[in-house]
Order: structure tokens, then sequence, then C-alpha cells
């Protein structure tokens, strides 16, 4: 695996950190708690989501343990149901929903388009403090009682049954509902506005457009669940009757409002993710990436074709057939775009000078277990199929490969691509590509066995189960603890980088993005001068500032084909 | 954006529409049209709510990437209420069940 | 980043941030229409399901002063777009005026909001353990209009007669009425905040043509304001009134 | 079929071999494409390894054919997979003309059944083989779901929603019953079993037991209220002797300290001798039943008792009804 194609060794040494940057630039709690700096904002959103990242983590970690025996032999069900519960919403709501946008969207949009901030800086603060109010609405739920109504918060059990603190969570998400639009609301503006002379839309780093179509979904679906939520606290509150059937409402209602947002909301996290995918591909496979305009497109049709197809979570509600035809139809209609994006990134790599750097093994592994989380999405779009799997651990298996297996590997991709950026610093790159493959190995060990699980029938959710399902149940377990270590790994060589890794230099990869032309870590403006684009995205042959040769035995860079 | 200011004469007249079409509103709801009242208040107020955001809210003289956005949150709301809607509409509803179960859940 | 008199430092240009401004708020007037949306969605499955009930309790409620609240409160559109007419051609003084008119206004509304609240909240129509949709002919006042309360009566056992669960039904009704009129009370009051301190900024003498952004923002927040009224007020008020 | 690791259910509705083949359909394209694509991305990871710092790869653009290939070609085979799952579904969810009708009511956490002739059981439905079946549902609290993979079936059971299904079940046997959408605390054990029996045997086994008698916990719950234990051992635990709810395997602390955990024998002599051992906090009041019940009425009691869920039903006012079904 250690293969010698870095460029970074022999330049590493010749640069320095610049002298002020944003990091230096002020000093004191005060200057980053009322910073208006996106950069700065991003850190913030960094520390937060990682604290929930964890908080959700150490939830599924009992859930796997305690899964060990069919009698589950941890937690009493009451428990185990407040875990599983608790581990979604922090996930969920609080860790992937924010990831990409709110920490690696905010740190490079600006530069990325050549601005010297987001449109609104203070709107963006204020969007991380509403995040922190949700978050601490969330926190007082988890201490004080917990939840048990599973993070989708189907009525009437989370409106009238539940014992736990449902209230302070919905407000929670509420709250926090708040900051994913304002976040959005900021990105469309900015990419509106904002960008630098001769950066056309078709110019746009294709992380860019990606984050343009998950802002799409946080303005137009987060309002829905918010108010959806909102009216599920009131009915505890005041004893109204919106879902609950002994009142005249109708539970079904609730579920349409709930997914008319929660499914899109699996392209929020996902689509920031093929975003950075869609970066790190050309960068280390040094050459324009395949079919730019319809990995662009793809995206924007994954966010509106992904507001048509909700009720495919509820084929077995007692939902109309024709209704149920329409959806499952339109389900497959939200494959074709993912699909478009699988054969372009596949295509970009021929005919590539691909290094193994550890963001591209991380695109690779993304790339690996997307297509498992995708294709086993056909599955679950069949309507035939569906009266089997649907709520088994085909299904967790199925979103776990789309969310940990495709956002969080794309998340951590990028925080390893980036991580010279935002930090000025490389990090030790053998023992990073030791975590991805790790991380790759204990995903798959966790979540593989769980598709076989749900064809033989195990319903989610349980904290007990038939003893016939107990092996697989122990191998999901032990793969968790191989994938725990593949998130501890990162955490500490990050860290240690911070004061001990070598000095990166402004394009260490190098890369042909506009956030490469700046410093490492990049000055508070983002550029002493606002750059002009003369070149086209992905564009390696006609760059000298890279400082590549391009003429080089055995590869002439051939006639480009197609037009620009 | 060009600065487009609008002169206070079509305001007033604006308002002068919106006013009779609030009376009419009223009006057509004292008579009987089946289901033709609600479809009636529903027009009436779109054509209200149209005039608003054309010249109160100058959506007339605004770039094209408003008027995106103003389409956008019309038909994003058209998904939420025409899809949701479309799994009611189209349900049988077995009356003759209903009443068995209902007379099991009283047993 | 710097603030260089009235331009941001992350922009370039006047005209840069004034762009940005406007998008920004109708971006967010998008995500309004959404969250507004779900209460509508709401409104109308339960309206499709529960007709009668509906119809009885859109009756209940004061057609004259829902009618007098939608004539100020487009009066108080009028204002808040003469006020931005006045702040771009920098007429001072008329823009304070027309700003100091549409709170007027707007508060007026608030007021007249109350005293609604107030009779449902006698007439034991609030949504709660003690929601009671006969209550008023069950124990009518000694100033209630005897033949009103009899009408009423008839009306309501008609109703109970098709919809024997009218009670918990009416309730849905009112559920939805507290919501959509609470939600749009409180854009209400968030916008007279917000007037609050246009109109100090404008007596300060802040706006001027080429500067005007701040109220024309908030005129757009305003006029959607009174756009959700102009629905609602169709689909609470006006339910059944043609018996 | 049924190895040491299986990777299918056993087969045991008319359903069962469709969506196996389904599956299969599905299981055979994706897997078509999963492969070829990470062959070709390892493949070029190895072909076009960077030889050189400073190389290059050569810029193509894109290609019109391929992503219209690429398109319609994912298209296609999409649209085949959604009309063979919607064949299945549409038969799943129109139940034929002449069905043998179960009533199935879920509560938080059991499934209560009633067969045609007004037998009610228990977690527990028994079946004809060879006979199609529909069940008609109803919730009285929360959404449950009734599934049973062996058929591969499943539906919601929705409060103040009818859902109906149906299968036909080919092969006599026991099989799991789970409910599959959470439910709250006890979900994970609102689960049963199906019994699917010969055409023959199942109409002895339904005349047989004559009404509701045989079955030891529909007796018992008919005896626990005739015989008045109902009046004290209100559910909620605020009558005058204990809830017996989630009785059975729990730890019982006495009036005279000692503990002990309460199992068949406990709850049998708590019946006959009510005096032997008083449960803390509560006064010796109860009747002796000992000559007032024959060996199989306390056998019924006691299976009823051990049945009772863990946790109190919901708080009143909560409403325990669909809204039409009120009166």
């Amino acid at each position: 695996m250690d293969t010698p194609t870095s460029t970074r060794s022999a330049t590493a040494s010749v640069h320095k950190i610049p002298k002020e940057h944003y990091l230096n630039s002020s000093y004191g709690i005060r200057s980053w708690l009322l910073t208006t700096d996106h950069k700065r904002i991003a850190l913030l959103y960094l520390f937060s989501v990682t604290f929930f990242f964890f908080v959700g983590g150490i939830f599924a970690t009992i859930i796997r343990i305690h899964l060990m025996t069919p009698q589950g032999f941890l937690v009493t069900p009451e428990t185990y149901n407040k875990l599983f519960t608790m581990h979604g919403v922090a996930m969920i709501f609080f860790f992937l929903i924010p990831s990409i946008p709110a920490v690696l969207g905010n740190f490079l949009v600006p530069l990325m388009i050549g601005a010297k901030d987001l449109a609104f800086p203070k709107i963006n603060l204020l969007s991380w403090y509403i995040y922190l109010i949700g978050g601490c609405f969330v926190l007082y739920s988890f201490s004080t009682g917990g939840l048990d109504t599973g993070w989708t918060f189907y009525t009437p059990l989370s409106s009238v049954y539940s014992n736990s603190a449902v209230t302070p969570a919905v407000l929670g998400i509420f709250i926090n509902g708040f900051s994913s639009i304002l976040t959005g609301l900021n990105f469309v503006v900015t990419v509106h506005t904002m960008r630098a002379p001769g950066m056309t839309w078709f110019r746009l780093p294709l992380f860019v457009w990606a984050q343009y179509a998950t802002s799409i979904i946080f303005i137009l679906g987060t309002p829905v669940i918010a108010i959806t939520l909102l009216l599920v606290g009131l009915e505890r509150m005041f004893h109204l009757g919106f879902f609950n059937p002994a009142l005249g409402g109708d539970p079904i209602l609730f579920q349409h409002l709930f997914w008319f947002y929660s499914h899109p909301a699996v392209y929020i996290m996902i689509l920031p993710a093929m975003g950075v995918i869609s970066e790190i591909i050309p960068t280390f496979a040094r050459k324009p990436i395949f079919g730019y305009s319809f990995i662009a497109g793809s995206s924007i049709a994954i966010a509106v074709i992904g507001f048509f197809v909700w009720a495919h979570h509820m084929f077995l509600t007692g939902e109309s057939v024709y209704a149920a035809l329409a959806f499952s139809f339109l389900s497959y209609l939200v494959a074709i775009p993912s699909a478009v994006k699988v054969f372009n990134w596949t295509s970009t790599l021929y005919k590539g000078s691909i290094s193994w750097d550890t963001p591209m093994l991380y695109a690779l592994g993304f790339i690996g277990l997307f297509l498992i989380g995708g294709l086993t999405g056909l599955f679950l779009a069949c309507l035939g199929l569906d009266i089997h799997i649907h709520d088994t651990y085909f299904v967790v298996a199925h979103f776990h490969y789309i969310m940990v297996g495709g956002a969080v590997m794309g998340y951590l991709g990028g925080i390893h691509f980036w991580w010279p950026k935002i930090s000025g610093r490389l990090y030790p790159e053998s023992l990073a590509r030791v975590a991805a493959i790790v991380l790759f190995i204990g995903f798959n060990l966790t979540f593989f066995p769980q598709f076989i699980l749900g064809y033989l029938g195990m319903p989610r959710r349980y904290h007990s189960y038939p003893p016939e399902f107990q092996v697989l149940n122990v191998m999901s377990t032990a793969g968790a603890s191989i994938l725990a270590l593949g998130y501890l790994l990162p955490m500490i060589y990050l860290v240690w980088s911070l004061k001990y890794g070598a000095v990166a230099g402004p394009n260490p990869w190098p890369a042909t993005g506009l956030e490469w032309k700046t410093d490492s870590p990049p000055p508070t403006e983002n550029f002493l001068v606002t750059p002009e684009v003369t070149w086209e995205p992905y564009d390696f042959e006609t760059r000298p500032d890279l400082e590549l040769d391009h003429i080089v035995a055995g590869k002439l860079p051939a006639p480009a084909h197609g037009d620009d | 954006m060009s600065e487009h200011i609008v002169s206070p004469k079509v305001y007033v007249g604006i308002f002068l529409s919106l006013m009779v079409l609030t009376a009419a509103t009223v009006v057509a709801a004292y008579v009987n049209l089946g289901p033709f009242n609600i479809v009636i208040a529903l027009a009436i107020a779109s054509v209200k709510a149209t005039l608003v955001v054309l010249y109160f809210m100058h959506a007339r003289y605004s770039p094209n990437r408003t008027h995106m956005v103003i389409i956008a949150a019309v038909f994003w709301l058209a998904i939420m209420l025409a899809l949701t809607l479309s799994d009611y509409v189209t349900r049988d509803r077995d009356l003759a069940l209903n009443t068995r179960i209902t007379a099991l859940l009283g047993a | 980043m710097h603030r260089t008199g009235e331009l941001y430092g992350q922009f370039e240009t006047l005209e840069q941030q004034k762009e940005s401004a406007a998008l920004g708020m109708w971006v967010f007037l998008s995500t309004e229409v959404l969250f507004f949306g779900g209460l509508f969605m709401t409104y109308t499955l339960n309206r499709h399901y529960y007709p009668v009930a509906f119809g009885v309790g859109s009756n209940t409620l004061d057609l004259k002063l829902g009618g007098l609240n939608t004539v100020i409160l487009i009066l108080s559109s009028l204002t808040m777009a003469m006020s931005v007419w006045a702040s771009s051609v920098g007429k001072r003084k008329q823009t304070t005026g027309f700003l100091l008119a549409t709170l007027l206004l707007g508060t007026a509304f608030l007021g007249v909001k109350v005293i609604e609240y107030k009779q449902k909240f006698d007439h034991h129509l609030v949504p709660g353990y003690h929601f009671q949709i006969d209550y008023r002919v069950q124990h009518p006042a000694p100033y209630d209009d005897p033949k009103e309360i009899e009408a009423e009566k008839e009306e309501l056992d008609k109703a109970f007669a098709k919809d024997p669960d009218l009670n918990a039904h009416a309730q849905l009704y009112f559920s939805l009425y507290f919501g959509m009129t609470g939600l749009h009370a409180l854009h209400m009051i968030v916008g007279a905040g917000m007037l609050v301190w246009l109109i100090r900024q404008s007596m300060l003498g802040r706006f001027t043509p080429t500067y005007n952004t701040p109220v024309e923002m908030i005129g757009l927040y305003w006029h959607f304001v009174d756009i959700v009224w102009i629905y609602l007020f169709p689909l609470l008020y006006l339910i059944d009134r043609h018996r | 079929m049924q190895g040491q690791f299986p990777l299918l259910p056993e087969q045991a509705s008319k359903l069962a071999p469709t969506v196996d083949l389904l599956m299969l359909f599905i299981v055979t394209i994706c897997l078509f494409f999963a492969v070829a694509i990470t062959a070709a991305v390892i493949y070029f990871f190895f072909k076009y390894e960077r030889k050189h710092q400073t190389e290059i790869g050569v810029p193509i653009h894109g290609d019109m054919r391929l992503e219209t290939a690429w398109i319609v070609v994912p298209l296609v085979l999409a649209m085949a997979m959604f009309a063979w799952g919607a064949v299945v579904y549409v038969d799943f969810r129109h139940s034929p003309g002449d069905t043998l009708d179960i009533y199935v009511v879920g509560k938080q956490w059991m499934w209560k059944v009633q067969q045609p002739n007004g037998l009610k059981e228990i977690n527990e439905v028994h079946l004809p083989v060879n006979r199609d079946v529909r069940l008609v549902t109803a919730s009285e609290d929360v959404i449950h779901d009734f599934s049973v993979p062996a058929f591969r079936v499943k539906m919601d059971v929705v409060p103040g929603h009818y859902n109906t299904m149906w299968f036909r079940p080919t092969k006599v046997g026991h099989y799991r019953l789970y409910c599959s959408q959470y439910c709250g605390t006890n979900h994970a054990v609102m689960t049963g079993w199906i019994t699917v029996m010969e055409q023959a045997d199942y109409a002895a086994w339904l005349s047989g037991v004559a009404g509701a008698e045989a079955n030891p916990l529909v007796a018992g719950e008919k005896l626990f209220a005739e015989k008045a234990c109902i009046t004290c051992h209100l559910s909620d635990g605020q009558g005058r002797g204990p809830s017996l709810n989630g009785l059975y395997g729990r730890k019982v602390l006495l009036a005279d300290g000692r503990t002990l955990t309460a199992d068949d024998a406990y709850i049998r002599e708590s019946i006959l001798q009510p005096n032997a051992k008083i449960v803390a906090g509560y006064q010796p009041l109860m009747p002796s039943f000992q000559g007032q019940l024959t060996e199989e009425q306390i056998i019924a009691l006691t299976a009823y008792i051990k049945s009772l869920p863990n946790e109190p039903p919901p708080p009143t006012g909560a409403g325990t009804a669909p809204a039409s079904g009120k009166k």
C-alpha cells in the first residue's frame, strides 16, 4: 500500500506556516464565541458535531454489546429503547445533517467561490448558537428521563403513550431546524451573489453544487418537520389531537409530514458527501472530472426528485395502492442520478494518474459502500419486496450503508483532504491509510450481516431476539468494535498533527480549486487580492501555477475531446 | 437589481382592488355553491396574494432569481399537498368492515 | 469583517449587498411558506374528514371582527408599501409617518385578535380538557340574545346528528384555528418589534434613496404576513356561512 | 433449507417463493453492477497508478453516448424491478373473494386474535393450510405491525384505520409472528406463533375446543372477572390487592421482609392460601379459593396471570379506542 507517489514529501520542507492567518488573527475565548469568520464558525461546528458523534457512538456501542445474546444481557427494554432513539436523534439531527454542510461547507464554500465570507456572517454565527440551544434541549431530554419514541417520533406513541421526555426533545429538534434553514439560506445567497469574477456557474466546484442542492432541501424541507414536531409537542402539552386517533386526528398524516422532510434529509446527508468525493477523485486522478455537467445536474435532480418519493416509507401503513405505485415509481427515478454519479466517478479514473493518498482511499471506500447502500435501496423501493423486508434489519443495514458508509466516509475523506487547508499541517499518511482500511473492514463486518438478518425476518428495534439470529448478531458486534477503533484513530492523529504534523503549504496535493490558491491556513479575509478565475474546473493541463511538469514519458496529454 | 420605484397611485389602486376582492369573498361565502364555495374562496385569495406579491412586494420588477424562489416555494407547497392528498383520496374505505371491527373492539 | 459606512466587509459593492439581502429575504419567505404549509396540510386533511364540525366551528367565529382585521391588515400593507416608496425617494418624515401607521395598524390587528381569543376562552372553545362545543348554548350569558342561542342550539343538534363525535372534531378545528392564527400573530409580533427598530432608525435619518434596504426587507416580511392572513380569513371564517 | 446458517426464512406461503424469486432477480442485477463497478475501480487504481510525481492524467471531459447509455440502461432495469414489484404488491393488497376472515387486534404488547367462530387466542394464531386467509386488523393504542417472515407478509396495524392483509399458508408448521413496528417498551416481546394445520385438523381444533373455554388464557381471563379477582387486583396498582401486571418472574417483596421470585407455585399458592405470603404494603384481605376452583381453572387462571403485560395500560384520558369506534 505504501507507494511513493506523493509529491508532498519533496516539497513539504520548503513551506512555512504564514505569519498571520484566521487561527491566530485574534486570541481569547471571546474572539471565538463572537466570531463571524466562516472558517472559525466551521471549527466551532467541528467541535460540536464531534461531541454529538461521540454521544451517539456511545449509545451505539451499548446497543451492539447488548445484542450479543438473544435475551440481551446489558440493559432493560426501557433503556434499550431509549438508547436506540437517542442514538438516532443525536446522530441524525445533530451529527449527520450538520456534519458536512456546517463544517466543510462553512469552511469551503466562500473559499471555493473566491468570496471573503458568506453573505450573512452574523446569521452564520446565529445558526451555530441555534444549533447549540437545540442541542441543549435534546441533551436535557436525554438526561431527564431519556427519549423512547424512536427517532421517527411516530404518533400516537410519541404524542400520547410515551412516558419519556418527548417535549424537550421535539422542541430541541424544532429549534435546531432553524440552524439548518439559516445555513442553507446563507449558502444559496452566497453562491448566487458572492462569486469571484470569472467564477461562472459551470466553473463552480462540484462540492459547491452539492452544497447548493443540499441547501434547497434545508430551505424547503426543514420547515415542515419543524412545524410537525412542534404540533407533536403541542399535542403533548395541551392535549390536542392533530395526530391522535382517539381525538379524530390521523397518525398517518404525521408520517406524511415527517417523511416529507425526513426522506429528503437522507439526501442532506449523502449529497454533500458526494460533493466531497467529486472533489477528491479528480484531484488524485489528476484529470478533469468525467461529465461535469451531469454530476452537477444530478445533484440538483436528487434534491428535487428526492421530494417526490417520501411515502415509500409508508407502503405498509394501509396507504392507497395507487399512491404506493406512484411513490415506488418515483423512488426508482431518484436512483438514476445517483447511478450517473457513480458511473462518472468510475470513468474519471480511466487514464488518470492515480495516487493512493488517504482521501482517495476514503473515496474508494465511499464508492464501494455507497454502491451497496444505494443498490439495496432498490430492494426497498420494490413494492413486492418491501412487504417482506420493511422494518427489518435489512432497512437498518441499508441506511447505515448510506449514512455511515456513505456520509461519514465522505465526511472523513473531506476532513483529510482539507485538513492541510484547515490546520496548515499534514497528518501522518501511513497511519491515516491504516485507519481508512480499518474503518472499511469494520464497517462491512458490522453491517453486512444485518442484511441477512433482515431477510431472515429480524425486526428492527428489538431488545431481544430469537436464538437463531445470534451468530449474525455476534458478528455484527465484533465488527462494531473494529469500527470504533477506526473512528478513534483519526481523532488521535489529527489532533497530534496540529502540533507535530509537517507544514503543508498552500497546495500540497496539488488540487485545482480556488481554496488552494490561498495560504494554509487562510488569512481571515481568505484572499489578500480578490482572485479572478480564468480556468475550467479540475483542469491540470493549463495550470502552470500547480508546478506540474506535464510532459511525462508515456503519458502525453491527448487532445481533449468534447468541448468545455 | 435595477431600482424601480413604484408610484403611490399604483399602491392605492392595488389596495382598492384588495378591498373589493375581500368584499367579494365574503359575499360569495353566503351563496351556496356546493363544492365551488371553497374553490371560489381560494381563487379570490390567490388573486389577492398575487397582487400583493407582484406590486407591494415588487416581484414584478425583481430579477429572475426572485421569481425562481417564489415559484419554488409555491411548487414545493403543491408537492406536499398534492402527493399527500393523492394517498387519501384514492383509498378505498370498506365501511362494512369498519362496522364489524368496531363491534369487535367494543366487545 | 470591517464595515465601511453602510457596506459590510464581505461585500464588494452596495449593489451586491442589496441583492444579497433581497435574495436572502425571499429565500427566508419561501421557508415560511412551507412552515405554514405543514399547518395548511393538517387543516386540509381534517376539513376533508370532518366537514360538519369545521362548519360548526367556523360559524362560531365573529365574521365582523375577522373582516375588520382583514381590512386593517391590508391597510397596513398599503402603509408599509408607502413607507418603502417614501424612503426610496428620500422623504424622511413621510417614511417615519408611514412606518408608524403600519405599527399602529398592526397593533390594532393584534388587539382585535385578543378580543376574539377572549370570546373563545369564555365559551370554552379553547382546546384542552375543558373544551365543550355546546358550552355557550348550555350556559348562555344573561346578555345573550335568546333567539340567537336557540338558533345555535338547533344548528348544533343537527350537527350532532350528523357527526356524533362533533365535540372532538370541533376541537380539532379550534386546535387548528389557534395554531394557525397564533403562529400568524406571533409573526405579527415579531414584525411589530422590527418596525419599532425601523422607526427609530428612520428618525435618526439612516435611510437614504441609496440605502433603504432594511425598510424594503422588513416590508417584504410584512407583506408576507399579510398574504398568510389573506388565506386564513376565508379558510377559517368562511367555511359554512351559506347554510 | 434450514441448515446451520440459513440465508432464507422458510417458505410457508404462496407468496414466499414469488418474493424470493423477485429478490433473486434484483440481487442478480445489483450484483452485476456492484461487481462490475468495483472491478473497474480497482483495475483503474492499479493500471493507472501514478508512475511519476509530476504526471497528470489524460484529460477526458465526458462522452454524451456513454452518459445516455448509463441513464437509459439503469432506467429500463429499474422499471422492470418496479413493474414486477408492483404486480406482487397489488396482488398482496387485494384479497381474493373467498377468504377465511380472522380478526386481529394489536395492543401494547399483545396480539388478540379472533377466529371466525368467535374463538379467541392471544399471541397465537391457528390456521388451515392451503386456504386463503384474510386478517382484518385494528389497534387499541399505538401503531403495531403484524409480520410473519415465513409467509413474507406484514402489515401495519394502525389505530383509527382498519388494514387488511391476506396470504395462503402452504406448509404445515409453527412460524414466528413479530410486531414489526416499534410500539413502546415491550415491542420486542410482542411476538407469537402461527400454527398452520391440515384443514381437517384445523376444523377439529376449531370445533373440539367448542368456544373459548379450551384456550387457557381466554378461560383464565373470564375467570379473573367472574371470580372478582379484577375488583381488587387493578392493573394500575391502585386496588386493594397488588397489580398482577408483569408479576410472573418478578421479584416480590413480602410483608415479613422476605423476597421471592413469582413463579407458578407462588401464584397457585396465592390463589389457594392467599394469607401465606402477603405482599409488602397490602392487607391480608383476600379470601381463599381452596375448593372453589377446579385444577383446570387454576391452570387457566395462572396462565392468564402469567400473560399479563409488564406495563400498566396508558393513563386514562389518553383514549383507548379509535375515533370512529367511539359511540
